[in-house]
């Protein structure tokens, strides 16, 4: 998951989520990077548009139907 | 030929009862299933009218106690019906049908109501007296209630029942007094109808409790045992027109399941992975919410 | 459960559900039959839809629609 | 199902769910037996603890989010 | 579950679904194919549109009541 | 999703899910076999328990009332 | 929310989640940090159990569609 932070970390920093980016922030944090797992989820970014993925977790906050 | 030999021995009996008597024996081996039903308490208007409804599937004679014994003694060894005998008591009359005893049982229950109950009865189950309120004005019923048990009290211009409480239990006599007071409150606890007591087929005699089969129970049965065939059909991997589709799905399922908590970087599920890592941080974020400065204003706002 | 296993195999297999059938069903599958099991369970059946009784819990468990 | 309904009745009866098992129970129900089917489905149960098996919902994957 | 998988995989690789490709898929994985059971899987899917029955799995989250 | 097709066969034949494994099972239906997502496929489940993962909700929930 | 996607980065990398840690983070992904914010946050953080917050709420809601 940790890429997936670095991701979503450059992402609301307004910087472009790249293969370059991906690695430094996990590199700062101390990560061992897997290059392919950098390119597979570039690769697998593309076209997605993150702040609407991300926004469907607004309703997170509500564990009313986790419940159900 | 049984049943000559014993009006043989029985010299003094008149033609009409051998008469009675050879009917109850040619009925019995005339049917596949012969049985002794208790009819106490039910009046003749009704048994008429359940003779009527019966008609064509359940043949019903009423026959003297004395008869029925002795047409079911005069049966040879070995013959099943015979051991009817020890049934005969009471107010009963004997059933034939071409039936199954199964079937017999069914139709000779839904013939079953309710009525009230008079002193001398007995409590075919536990009557239990619901607590709440009765529609009943205060007056001396309050202690007409208490008198035989019932814990009856007022409340808010109502008499009303305090506490659930058994009033008579399963085989006990009902008194004159308190069936009054049941029936004031509308507790019509005894059955009446046709109460198969025993039933022969062939060479097997049935009591009622072997005969009441539940029939939810058994639709539930069937509900589980379709479940099990379904739960390992799927377990196994038992690929049949009825569970393909079900395999597809949990296939798939399990694939995504693995996609999004491994991660792995699918662009099918990237948005599910996105949407649960935000879940995450918003879940922590929502822990640290109200401390100083910890979040910005725009998570706190999310978060709040 | 037996009786109902050769019970549904009967209904499935397009078969009437008798004493006949289910006897001979248990049987074979090395069962010491109980002659008023057997015929308490065909009794009963005929207030009972299996089709509906199956339909209820059974295929709950799979997605309603691909079920159907 | 008829055959998985014929594996259950020999299991529930404390018999091995074999192929010739399978298809006499099938026989005795009056249906025509594929041969093919019989050995597929006793494949299949190799190795399944059917008792466990029959009792673990079908779609664990599903619900329990909160469980989760 | 892997005849399953195989398929779906080939399903997805474009190829149609049949025993050769099923049973290639499987020996590629190093699976002692079950001749019987790879025939009862292409039979089973004779006539299934694979795509609806993959988009039918998100809303396969109902729990299993029956089977809990 | 046919690396994960890929990976789950594997594991459900009781395989090793690695490089290797993938990559032939890819290849026998038919796939052209991007190594970079291997690779990615393989790191990322490193260390994950995979029969839990498969377990475990896996749409971060299937919404209770649409799943109904 | 940069700060705790960091913290979160830090976390799932098995990483200790301090100041210098978050601040470095922050950094690779150009973000300009504010020493305060990193400071009560990581203050915030201690004692509070991130996997078990984590766990409740991870499936707590999640988007039908997405699914789909």
């Amino acid at each position: 998951m940790e890429y997936v932070y670095a991701a979503l970390l450059l992402h609301k920093a307004g910087k472009a989520v790249d293969e370059a980016g991906v690695s430094s922030v996990l590199k700062a944090a101390g990560v061992e990077v897997n290059e392919a797992r950098v390119k597979a989820l570039v690769a697998a970014l593309e076209g997605v548009n993150i702040d609407e993925a991300i926004s469907k977790a607004a309703f997170a906050a509500a564990p009313a139907p986790a419940a159900a | 030929m049984n049943a000559e030999a014993e009006v043989h021995h029985s010299e003094h009996i008149p033609q009409w009862k051998k008469d009675e008597i050879k009917k109850i024996v040619d009925g019995v081996h005339s049917h596949k299933v012969v049985g002794i039903v208790d009819v106490r308490g039910v009046p003749a208007d009704s048994l008429q009218k359940m003779r009527r409804n019966l008609l064509g599937k359940v043949e019903m004679r009423m026959v003297r106690n004395t008869l029925s014994t002795i047409a079911f003694d005069s049966l040879p060894e070995g013959e099943k019906a015979k051991e009817l005998a020890k049934y005969v008591d009471g107010q009963m009359l004997i059933v034939y049908t071409n039936d199954n005893p199964f079937k017999l049982y069914k139709l000779l229950n839904a013939t079953k109501s309710k009525r009230a109950a008079k002193g001398g009865d007995i409590a075919p189950s536990d009557i239990v007296i619901p607590k709440g309120p009765t529609s009943f004005k205060p007056g001396p019923l309050v202690g007409e209630f208490q008198q035989v048990g019932i814990p009856a009290g007022i409340e808010g211009g109502k008499v009303v029942i305090k506490d659930t409480k058994t009033v008579v239990k399963q085989g006990e006599k009902i008194s004159a007094k308190l069936a009054e007071a049941l029936t004031r409150l509308e507790i019509m606890p005894i059955d009446v109808g046709l109460n198969l007591m025993a039933a022969v087929e062939g060479h097997m005699l049935y009591k009622p409790e072997d005969l009441g089969m539940d029939e939810d129970l058994l639709r539930d049965m069937f509900a589980q045992a379709a479940a099990h065939a379904f739960n390992l059909s799927i377990e196994a991997g038992i690929t049949t027109k009825d569970t393909i589709e079900p395999l597809i799905q949990k296939a798939v399922m399990e694939s995504k399941a693995l996609a999004v908590n491994a991660p792995i970087f699918e662009k099918d599920v990237m948005d599910l992975i996105m949407s649960k890592a935000e879940m995450e941080m918003l879940a922590v974020a929502k822990m640290v919410a109200g401390k100083e400065n910890a979040l910005d204003d725009e998570l706190k706002a999310k978060v709040q």
